[in-house]
């Protein structure tokens, strides 16, 4: 699946989109961990399909994935 | 998602500042509208902020533009649930905003002041606080930091 | 009476409506503050509103001028006292003004949003309840009444 | 002294500006009930030299006296 990466985390990544497989937001939190170490000291926000999702779920791979640093709008 | 007139799904964002010719037009569209009492604005301006590392320069706004969209769809249904406003229009900039330019502007509009006030309150407050805008502080002695909302 | 820019003695009335482009004027003046984070604006437009007797069509506002301007320059001490606003400009209309026009121009800036909001919110009250301001509503199917703030 | 009309009263008066004498706020009251008799029916505030004086008072005649209705700005 295709992972958004936004501002500060695209930053770290060094792009705005990644390719990972994941079939679980556990499997895609710590294969964002291994991709981007930097993650661990930052404060963000994984959105499924434009929603934020906090708590563990099954992802079919066909989701609009994205990582999400603090906003800053206004 | 409803589809009435006054809460369909619009473009937020602007590429650049938001300029005060552009405002000006905004509210001259609502003299047709001679049931609205009371305009109330906000406007967001980038600040020179001096830094532990530098003062701000400028701001290089991003977003995650189709979910900010959504995001703001729902702010709105929000708004016109708790108050009997007329109209209400949010920009926000997109690209690198100098300091002491406009980056954000929420407009509404209503037959009494009290409505209108709230409703940008709480427009202003949501936005920063719900949609996926980010914030590269640029230095004006070099390098960047990243703007978070408190 | 303090002596400070921010607090001397100004005109605040106009003649006829505030036109769009009067207010992008004083938003654009405040670039150069890079101080300045958030400006609040409100703005009073002509209703027409349905009354027993008919529909509004214009408001032709009058006023003790010379009161007014005092009372005004009090209350922008309060809001001053009372708030770390960077600037507060206020501006009303004399004469008439039609249903869909402009007569009332409150606008605040300050470093933060919350300031720059509450004090728009204060100086908009107190200018209704405390200015010496008049208002013939002119109906539509001729005749008059005169305006009260509740 | 001269008193200025603003508004609903000096429309009813016929006049933006009366000459009344008096010494005191109450003479004041009662030689506007007799020249603008609408008044009683009126809800009216009186402003010495510029801020509204609900007491009685001495008058010395050189204050700038104005009677106002309800303020309508905004």
């Amino acid at each position: 699946m295709e992972v958004l990466l936004f501002g500060s985390i695209a930053e770290k990544a060094g792009a705005s989109i990644l390719r990972v497989e994941a079939g679980s937001m556990e499997q895609l939190r710590t294969e964002l961990l291994m991709r981007i170490p930097e993650l661990k000291e930052m404060r963000y926000a994984i959105a499924v399909d434009k929603q934020v999702v906090h708590a563990d779920r099954e992802l079919k791979g066909t989701e609009e994935i994205a990582v999400l640093p603090p906003f800053a709008g206004g | 998602m409803s589809n009435t007139g006054s809460h369909k799904t619009r473009e937020i964002f602007v590429e650049g500042p938001i300029g005060p010719a552009f405002i000006a037009e905004s509210i001259a569209k609502h003299s047709t509208r001679t049931d609205i009492g009371g305009h109330e604005i906000f406007l967001g301006q980038v600040r020179a902020d001096a830094t532990d590392i530098g003062s701000i320069g400028a701001i290089e706004y991003t977003a995650y533009r189709d979910m900010a969209n959504e995001q703001m769809i729902v702010i709105r249904e929000e708004a016109f649930a708790r108050w009997p406003i007329t109209c209400l229009h949010v920009y926000h900039s997109l690209g690198t905003i100098q300091a002491g330019e406009l980056c954000f502007f929420v407009f509404a509009s209503a037959p009494h002041r009290r409505e209108a006030r709230e409703s940008v309150a709480f427009v202003t407050d949501e936005v920063k606080k719900r949609l996926p805008i980010f914030g590269k502080e640029i230095l004006s002695e070099g390098g960047h930091q990243w703007k978070r909302n408190s």
